[in-house]
């Protein structure tokens, strides 16, 4: 199934503002460390609902922000939310950015980049569009350490990468980005039930509901275009 | 779209300018039109506001 | 009054245990988000007790870590504290590095930088000392933005810079360091007595107690060598 | 101090190579010594182990 297939689909049922109310619990946290000033072109890979370029723009005084997103239910609905003449939503893929050479300061992505079918090819692109010094924040919840993520990719069609922090560290280097930072951002906001409901739907013991939230959370990348 | 974007965005096949051809406008906002790569001559959708920039061959067209 | 008759007086009651003690509420997130790979050589700028170069050597697996302070009391106290053969410490100042070009992948310093007689030479220094690449962890609990610190200066000879954020953005960008990052970090261990017990000796209000800590917490700038 | 860190030491006022000249030795480690700058000839003490890398302005000799 194609991105757009898979995210159209998600969009119309209403999960994009699902996932801005539970990624927020860390994106926030995320935002809030770019090194964003006033006036800066930001962009947002994989937006969905676009809270990061909002944010963003109210937060850090970004003087534009742009949301991409591959599934155009996603920056149709994204668009919808805002009217703040100053972001922006294009559709486009990881693979092919339709950015120019050194024309975004800095880059944001939660819980995207491992969809990109062409990960390393991803980050050339994203070399190519940065500036000198701009930043690459690069979060995700699915990855090697947190094993509590590992079966998520049975339920949905596209395939996803499912890197180690050091490979995350390596890929981003071979790209020739500097990695700046590597952190993981506990969720301390997900609500965790008391032990005696557990197992529940979801979750076998309260341990690993703490240690997926608590403890592995969101895991950030920073890259930095020398 | 607004037309700054303009400025930055580019061909997502050949990285090379845009021409943009408007169809619809509102509140200083290009609604409907096309941008059409200056090099290559790829055409790309833009509807309800939103430019479509995913290569040509990832591009499911909506019916007429 | 020098660096050195100031700190070595401090490190001779004892007061770079305790330092590591409050400063560790902090400085441990901060060392965690460093991209220190096995083998790399960091240096921690302004040691005391240096107990960041033997938590980089433990968690990080540094390759070498050096303590670089003005005080030879500090440093003597210091190498007191570890038998670990790859930490070492060195008496120098701030304001002349006494390490080759290209040499340091990695540097720390908490609470310490603000005593540089003169910070943009520092940071020069610090840029000619990182190889490419190479990040410096900039930490600090006394900055403009803390109000509750600016008091410090009245019982320090030492003349001290109180750098607003933005002004060590800007600082860091005009030594050619790129910005990576900047970021308050909470720190949620101090104990806050209730309401019923302000004021203290030390604090008005339990509003302000709170702020100084959980909000303003350590000013993190994360620089990077091109 | 051990020897490795003569791989990056440098003179603090004119980051030259330095010269080592060991007095005391315990355990892989120099405990006492001299470090000399091969280029301005400045010398630094090492002193329990720890060089003494200050500018010699800043630095201040204990009692012999
Ligand atoms: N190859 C690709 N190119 C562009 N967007 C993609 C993509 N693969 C996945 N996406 C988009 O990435 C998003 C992942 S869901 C995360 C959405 C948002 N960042 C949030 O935190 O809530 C989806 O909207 C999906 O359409
Ligand atoms: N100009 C200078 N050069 C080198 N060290 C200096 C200096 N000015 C201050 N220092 C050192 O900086 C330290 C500040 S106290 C902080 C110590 C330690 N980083 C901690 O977090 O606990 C003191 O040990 C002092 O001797």
């Amino acid at each position: 199934m194609s991105v757009r297939e898979e995210f159209d689909a998600w969009a119309a049922e209403g999960r994009d503002r699902g996932m801005e109310d539970r990624h927020w619990h860390t994106a926030k946290h995320v935002l809030s460390r770019m090194p964003v000033e006033a006036g800066d072109v930001v962009l947002d890979l994989g937006c969905g609902s676009g809270y990061a370029g909002r944010a963003l723009r109210e937060a850090a005084g970004a003087g534009r922000a742009y949301g991409l997103d591959g599934s155009p239910e996603m920056t149709r609905n994204a668009r919808s939310y805002t009217d703040d003449e100053s972001v922006g939503y294009v559709v486009g893929d990881f693979g092919s950015l339709p950015f120019d050479e050194n024309s975004i300061d800095h880059i944001f992505s939660m819980e995207a980049f491992y969809y990109a079918a062409e990960p390393h090819e991803t980050l050339r692109e994203i070399r190519r569009v940065l500036r000198p010094g701009g930043t690459f924040y690069c979060a995700v919840n699915y990855y090697e350490e947190n094993v509590h993520s590992h079966e998520w990719q049975e339920f949905i069609e596209v395939e996803m990468t499912r890197w180690s922090a050091r490979e995350y560290r390596e890929a981003f280097r071979e790209a020739g980005l500097h990695v700046a930072e590597q952190d993981n951002i506990p969720d301390n906001e997900t609500e965790i039930p008391p032990a005696s409901e557990f197992p529940t739907e979801d979750w076998e013991t309260r341990e690993d509901m703490v240690e997926r939230y608590r403890e592995y959370g969101t895991l950030l990348t920073v890259g930095i275009e020398p | 779209m607004k037309e700054s974007l303009l400025d930055i965005v580019c061909c997502p096949l050949d990285k090379e300018e845009l021409d943009l051809e408007v169809d619809e406008r509102e509140d200083g906002e290009v609604l409907a039109g096309t941008l059409t790569c200056t090099e290559c001559g790829e055409t790309y959708p833009i509807e309800d506001g939103i430019p479509n920039l995913l290569p040509p061959d990832m591009r499911e067209e909506s019916p007429a």
